[in-house]
């Protein structure tokens, strides 16, 4: 684990408490979901926590993210309402998305962020696009992508990569590289697994980041974003860390049939809420106390954020062309 | 991708036209599977590539250990890349492959519409005819689960619209076998679009190697009170619609078209001159849709023999939202066909 | 792009309706520039992009010098990324910004079909109303000079289909700049396609910044015999058809739609309701086109005032030929619509 | 000039002859073009002549290549008919694509060539899926595409070499960077000017290829070629060359408005056929009576090409609907 010296205790311990919530948050949906009440595809980050925590905490509440399918911890991360988004997987109508989008289209526009495409590598065009808005309007704002290693075989990628470095937009790309499309290993569809090397393609800085090392995670993206944000350009930053569930849904059971093996054992040792926490603890910056009474907190959140989606109205089915234009 | 195991049961069962035969008898997927078994044994220049079409789910099944079988040079998973990976297809088309080219669903060929319209439809004519372009595209129509917006599209009446392209929807496992076979033999791209509803319809599947012809529909209930022209799933929601609608006396006469393009003008015109009413039911949007062309064809073509309005029932002019009960308000079925048949039929 | 000068005189000249009269009058393409000039002006969120938009041609004259007013920031040439850059328009709306992208030619759209389509024309829905996107992508049609399959085609056809766009098409320079100020104004995804045989069109438009309204179409000349609806360079041919066959006693009524998506049902139902006929000339293929929405309009919402089979003006199943024989065989002009009107008016 | 030695003499003429005939069927184009009979948009590869004359001779007759808009040149070096060719330009019913194509859309298969689009970028993915073709029958074919410096801009051309290095196809990916697309020059379109940068991203071998000078172009597309041929998976090669003329059409009468004067100075010092001849000439392998013997025999075939062309007759209009499916 990285070490976290000279980040600011306040900031350490909000990365842990985002951390947390996330995958309190996932495995709340996951225990809930064979009830078939939340009626839309779940795609699960678990495992992935500190890539949302750790670069969503570099960014100012007005800066955008775009998100994709995988999207839950982008939007708790980015300090999306969590109500709205548990009553969104219920298909609420008072979801973020008003019922209509689903677990795969959240939306916050009070905190920046600007939706989510569940077209791979849709979003990241979009991304590229709210960043010279931005640069229009001169209003200092950075914008993150966050996608999959899939997209990164989409040819978007390369079209907006070159397009942000040619006018040096303010725009960071966050790949979470967790070795999966749904079944399908990485290997079997890229000619050379080190993504952090394709935006050398365009002169874009570009680095590998340990995606379970949310200290890893934060100071590569911190200085990602002050980068873009003075002015010199986009970067990209290749989170690696381990899909721990299946592509969607809950549970993963068929694992046994496309995993390799060996790479789960290997990921399975790390955990980045746990790897965290002991180095919180090592460092003396959190204690039990402090620790059950976050995880309480959180619960209490959840447990509301559940309570309130359930207890929601449907959408009104008079009103199913509604939202078409604005 | 499963998402939860209610998907599955919530599918449609189709009707079944040998109930109660001892006929073999074989679901969508299987009978999509043994198609491309069949061409892949018979034909060497047969491959079948697609995302996950070598992963333990095999595509729903319809692809399901074909990889095995064949072997990885033959059916092979691909990155996801979809305009690339269909040019490749395209390319390998050109130079005398035959390739099956497995999308998940009909949304992501929108990402291939240049490989799609500006190659493959035109590669033929652009030169004269001097190559061609053998090329199956399948693609799977999600719906329900709140799949939503990007993910529950069907999208075929956009290729419609489209010269060069054949396009075929079947919506029962015999023609989904016969017609798949015969889109691996023909010369031209074709768009082989299937509906995740039907893949639980169970029908009589020959095992031999049969084809069904391109542009022939066929009735499938007769009927002289009106005309319902079904399109893949809607198929089944038009034979209910006439089931229920022979309680209260009419006679209604269900067509599927099984192709699109080449479409059979003539099983249309002669039924519409029998019934002189019209209603098509799609799974697609009605704005600009393949029953707009099929309505017009019959305004102009069979303008003497219709005796009242021409209804087109199908999805309105909105993306698929995610809420069950919006994605209830938003796909017609059974019902909207029998209204639109009481509103036109005496 | 220009190949030889005998491509320009060969545009068709339009009609001029203030034929005479001392009015300021601009061509097509000017009209356009002063369109998002005074956008521009106006509205510091409006940017302008495209291939070639500050190059010397400045996109036929449509973005002329625009750079130059409005600095490179806000009037700027892009890569050959037509997704990717469609993308990127269409985020840049969603925060707020209102770009205008130009293309050369509807053909490219293909290659951005997802951003259009998956994206634009969902975000608003997708996200129940709480994001937009004030969008504009202008297209330009070619036609002749051995254009051929890749270079030539119109595809409104295709964006008829999609809801959440609209779909803009002028005939004359005045709607040109009206309409273009609106779809610039209006909070959702506007395609906006032109045909380049209207370039050398003149016509009265006023230097104040104007709108038209979405979903009026405007009646081009009155009659009672049969009703002709135009689609962009058709309205001309259709006025020319009027013209040769009033000569004949015939007195066509001729509509402009000016924008398909909303289309205005109504000015098309209260003239068919006068004539009772219905010609439809379309600058795209017959099949699943626009016309064929429009005549599945008429056949069921109209159907009282039908007296006639409903005909279809429009290209042939096939893509665009190169040789210039082929291109005149191809493309249907007013004799085409002249011979379809006779056969259904009295 | 490149050093030729060690290249057969036979080869070393057969170049020059390639060279020579683009360059003077270009000329007569041009000269032509106004008369309009020609009616077609015509991209003229005036300075691009020895890109196509040096890839093409290391193919054999039936190895495959897909062409782009500007394909006058890829079509002779790759033996295509020549008056099926001018007939094509004169849209004529005996052009190679039978009137139906045009200048854009050259073909003849019987040499390989299966087709140009002048979509930008759009050959890029069927030369690899030839290649594909080519793998399972295994017969022992390679693939070669052309495709403009703008085409590097399109995202195909990313998901194209990602797959064709994943499955170490049988194809090289030849950009001919003459540094414009239409009237906007690379640097406005492109983050970093070196093309030949990208393919690493796939770790695919690439060269930059001094695309004036043939001897470099034979001798690195050698390279590429034998190396793929042999199953080491495909290359990429940046040949860079200059545009003599305008986009499409004859003449370029837009040059003061669009061109960096600098650039087009240092660049006229440079003809890829006048370099070559003095090399030849110096190297003792070219005569001025061979030479003279080599222009009077293109000639004489030019001659007859566009006679042959003019008076082929046109397509008949009634067969308008002719070839739209095989
Ligand atoms: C363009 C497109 N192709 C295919 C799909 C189907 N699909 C949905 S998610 C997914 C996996 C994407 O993998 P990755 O980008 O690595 O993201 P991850 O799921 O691993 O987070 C696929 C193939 C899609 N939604 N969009
Ligand atoms: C996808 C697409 N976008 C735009 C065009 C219009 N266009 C035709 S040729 C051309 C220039 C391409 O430049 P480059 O690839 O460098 O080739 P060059 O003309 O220089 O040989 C452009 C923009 C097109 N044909 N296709
Ligand atoms: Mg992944
Ligand atoms: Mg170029």
């Amino acid at each position: 684990m990285t070490d976290h010296s000279g980040i600011p205790t306040e900031i350490l311990l909000k990365l842990y408490v985002i951390i947390s919530k996330i995958r309190r948050v996932e495995l709340r949906i996951e225990s809930l979901y064979h009830e078939d009440e939340m009626k839309t595809p779940v795609h699960l980050c678990l495992g992935q926590e500190a890539i949302s925590a750790g670069v969503c905490a570099t960014l100012q509440t007005d800066d955008y993210v775009f998100s994709n399918h995988r999207s839950h911890g982008h939007y708790i991360a980015k300090g999306g309402d969590l109500p709205a988004m548990i009553a969104e997987l219920y298909c609420k109508e008072t979801g973020c998305s008003r019922g209509r989008g689903g677990s795969m289209h959240l939306v916050d526009t009070s905190v920046g962020l600007l939706g989510s495409s569940s077209i791979v590598g849709g979003g990241i065009p979009l991304a590229v696009g709210a960043a010279l808005a931005s640069v229009l309007r001169g209003d200092g704002r950075v914008t993150v992508v966050f996608f999959g290693d899939g997209a990164s075989e989409e040819g978007v990628l390369y079209e907006s990569m070159n397009f942000a470095a040619l006018k040096k937009l303010p725009v960071v790309f966050v790949c979470e590289n967790n070795f999966y499309s749904v079944c399908s290993h990485q290997t079997a569809r890229q000619a050379n697994n080190d993504i952090s090397m394709r935006p050398r393609a365009f002169e874009m800085p570009s680095s590998r980041v340990d995606g379970v090392d949310v200290i890893d995670v934060f100071r590569k993206t911190m200085d990602a974003v002050n980068r873009t944000r003075s002015g010199k350009g986009p970067s990209f930053l290749e989170c690696r860390a381990y899909r721990w569930r299946g592509h969607a849904g809950a549970g993963d059971n068929l694992k046994s049939q496309y995993r390799k093996l060996d790479e789960w054992d290997q990921w399975m040792t790390r955990d980045p809420l746990q790897e965290y926490e002991k180095a919180l603890v090592a460092g003396n910056i959190l204690t039990e106390k402090k620790k059950k009474q976050i995880t309480e907190t959180i619960d209490k959140e959840i447990d509301e954020a559940f309570s309130f989606a359930q207890a929601s109205p449907l959408p009104n089915e008079k009103e199913v062309t509604k939202y078409l234009y604005s | 991708m499963p998402w939860t195991k209610i998907l599955i049961e919530q599918q449609e069962p189709g009707f079944d036209e040998h109930a109660g035969q001892d006929v073999r008898k074989l679901t969508f997927p299987q009978a999509l599977r043994e198609a491309m078994d069949q061409a892949l044994d018979r034909d060497e220049r047969v491959f079948v590539m697609g995302q996950g079409v070598d992963d333990p789910m095999g595509m729903f099944g319809t692809t399901l250990d074909l990889h095995k079988k064949y072997g990885g040079q033959r059916v092979f998973d691909t990155p996801l890349s979809e305009n690339g990976l269909t040019g490749v297809a395209v390319g390998a088309a050109i130079a005398g492959a035959r390739p099956v080219y497995v999308h998940n669903r009909p949304d992501f060929l929108l990402l291939a519409m240049d490989q799609i319209v500006n190659h493959a439809s035109k590669w033929s004519f652009m030169f004269g005819g001097h190559v061609n372009c053998p090329l199956v595209i399948r693609a799977v129509i999600g719906r329900g689960w709140g799949s939503a917006a990007q993910h529950s599209q069907s999208l075929h009446g956009l290729f419609m619209h489209i010269p060069g392209l054949k396009l075929v929807m079947p919506s029962t496992a015999y023609d989904a076998k016969g017609l798949l076979i015969t889109s691996i033999a023909d010369d031209n791209p074709v768009i082989f679009i299937e509906h995740r509803w039907l893949y639980k319809h169970e029908s009589h599947v020959p095992e031999e190697l049969y084809s069904i012809p391109f542009g022939k529909g066929i009735v499938r209930r007769q009927g002289k009170d009106a005309t319902v022209v079904g399109i893949s799933y809607m198929v089944i929601e038009a034979l209910r619609a006439a089931e229920k609608l022979a309680e209260d006396g009419y006679e209604i006469e269900v067509i599927d078209l099984r192709t699109l393009k080449p479409l059979d003008e003539e099983i249309v015109l002669q039924s519409v001159e029998k019934t002189g009413r019209l209603v098509i039911a799609d799974t697609d949007w009605v704005t600009g849709g393949a029953g707009a062309e099929i309505a017009a064809m019959v305004a102009q073509k069979g303008f003497n023999h219709i005796k009242a309005p021409i209804k087109r029932v199908g999805w309105p002019d909105v993306p698929i939202p995610a809420s069950y009960v919006l994605e209830n308000a938003f796909y017609p079925g059974a019902e909207d066909i029998i209204n639109a048949v009481r509103r036109i039929a005496k």
